[in-house]
């Protein structure tokens, strides 16, 4: 089955962006496809290149990472929540006349219509709170 | 591709900002001609509350997105009525120029008709 | 029918609440993350067969489930998942 | 990452030139401050897009601030021609008719020219 999941926690927040992890991981060991992994709300900081938690802490973003470049994921941020929260690629940095960039490797932003094409074009919807 | 898609509105409109965008990304679905059913429930039917005036907190009012939902093709609501009575509102307190309301009173089978469903 | 998942615990936010108030025959509760901390009193309407909890949660946080409820693990969640939809997550 | 030099903190904006006064704007000509818009800055911000105002302009950008007062929304194409079309009827409200005043994108040029805050590149 082809799944979206939708994540509005921040890591090392709340227990929500860690259980969406473990669920992809899951889903994608089942034999499932994972049509797209949309952040919105908090959940954007989920792709932030600047977390630095201690080494025995979980790594989250290196999570999805690691998760993106096995199974080539869709891991998409809502650009216009990035922006309010200071999620910025390179290139929006340069637009908006910001002083630095801090999107991960492996993500990338993009507009509500990527949550749109998502719930229409898969079979599951799962949605991680904060 | 036509799908059945609910938006499930839970949150007061300014002490939590999902409220707001749950709002936007339901505006992004209804340009692309994919328009969600709303149905408010808890907290989140204070959003249709009148007389909102969110500049003495400086923000932006909810309700005045709210108003604009017929623009965008959707001309009917649903409401928890169970969640209305809680609150001690009426639906005369949340009418929308241009929307219809439909109280909902068994919102499981309602929920469980949609193919999709989008919490905020 | 609904799988309805509910991440908060009673105590914190009405999400079981109004979980219930939506929860029809047919439909699965799963509890994750702090809803586990519901297992020790959910609501009459939502059948004892109904309730799954995550394991993995549940032992993390050291309670001791006594009813009947069904742990799972996160495999059986996909599968639980690609059985009912919609998939309703009630959260804060 | 690509980190510019620490302490350039502000905004990087150019100034819309006025006979008495700038009006700072973003790097993409939107203004800055929402409250520096007037007819004059309007007029500025059309030439700075290579369009010279007429009635049938100043028609639309009236429209289009009357419905961010409305509803607090810089709308995009579609509901801005169901709205146009509500407001001036079927003629007015047809994206050929919006394209040909406000090229190259409608709803984004004539948001600008209006004075209404940039759409948050939704789609």
């Amino acid at each position: 089955m082809k799944f979206t999941l939708v994540i509005f926690s921040a890591p090392h927040s709340a227990e929500g962006a860690a259980s969406a992890l473990r669920f992809a991981r899951a889903l994608l060991a089942s034999g499932h496809n994972l049509y797209r992994v949309f952040f919105y709300g908090d959940g954007v900081h989920n792709a932030s290149a600047l977390e630095a938690p201690p080494q025995d802490e979980s790594h989250i973003v290196a999570g999805w990472q690691a998760l993106q470049q096995q199974h080539q994921l869709d891991l998409v941020v809502c650009i216009a929540a990035a922006q309010r929260r200071g999620l910025l690629s390179a290139s929006e940095a340069e637009r908006l006349g910001k002083p630095a960039a801090n999107l991960a490797a492996g993500f990338e932003l993009a507009g509500l219509g990527q949550l749109v094409d998502a719930v229409v074009y898969s079979d599951r919807l799962v949605t991680f709170g904060d | 591709m036509s799908k059945s898609i609910l938006a499930l509105c839970r949150r007061p409109p300014y002490g939590d900002a999902l409220a707001r965008e749950g709002l936007e990304a339901v505006l992004a679905a209804a340009a692309m001609e994919q328009a969600p059913v709303l149905l408010f429930m808890h907290d989140g039917v204070f959003q249709l509350l009148k007389d909102q005036n969110a500049k003495s907190i400086e923000q932006k009012s909810v309700r005045r997105n709210l108003e604009a939902l017929s623009i965008f093709g959707i001309d009917k609501l649903y409401v928890c009525q169970h969640s209305l009575e809680k609150r001690n509102l009426n639906c005369g307190q949340l009418r929308l120029p241009g929307i219809a309301i439909e109280l909902i009173a068994d919102p499981g089978r309602f929920i469980a008709a949609f193919d999709s469903v989008l919490s905020f | 029918m609904t799988l309805h998942i509910v991440s908060k615990s009673p105590g914190y936010s009405n999400a079981l609440m109004d979980c219930a108030d939506s929860f029809v025959e047919g439909d699965i509760l799963l509890l994750i993350e702090d809803g586990v901390y519901a297992l020790s009193s959910l609501p009459e309407n939502i059948p004892v067969q109904a309730v799954h909890y995550l394991k993995a949660d549940v032992n993390a946080r050291g309670i001791v489930v006594t009813m009947e409820y069904q742990g799972i693990d996160d495999t059986r969640w996909v599968e639980l998942c690609c059985q009912q939809n919609p998939v309703v997550s009630w959260f804060k | 990452m690509s980190a510019k030099p620490r302490g350039q903190l502000v905004q990087v904006m150019q100034k819309l030139q006025l006979q008495n006064r700038q009006i700072p704007v973003d790097k993409e000509g939107f203004l800055c401050h929402l409250d520096d818009w007037s007819p004059q800055v309007a007029q500025q911000l059309a030439s700075a897009e290579g369009i010279e105002l007429t009635a049938a302009h100043w028609q639309i950008i009236t429209m289009l601030r009357d419905f961010y007062c409305q509803f607090e929304l810089s709308p995009a194409m579609r509901p801005l021609v169901k709205y146009i079309s509500s407001q001036l009827g079927p003629e007015k409200g047809r994206s050929i008719y919006l394209l040909q005043l406000f090229p190259p994108s409608p709803a984004r040029i004539a948001s600008k020219i209006a004075g209404l805050p940039k759409p948050t590149n939704c789609l």
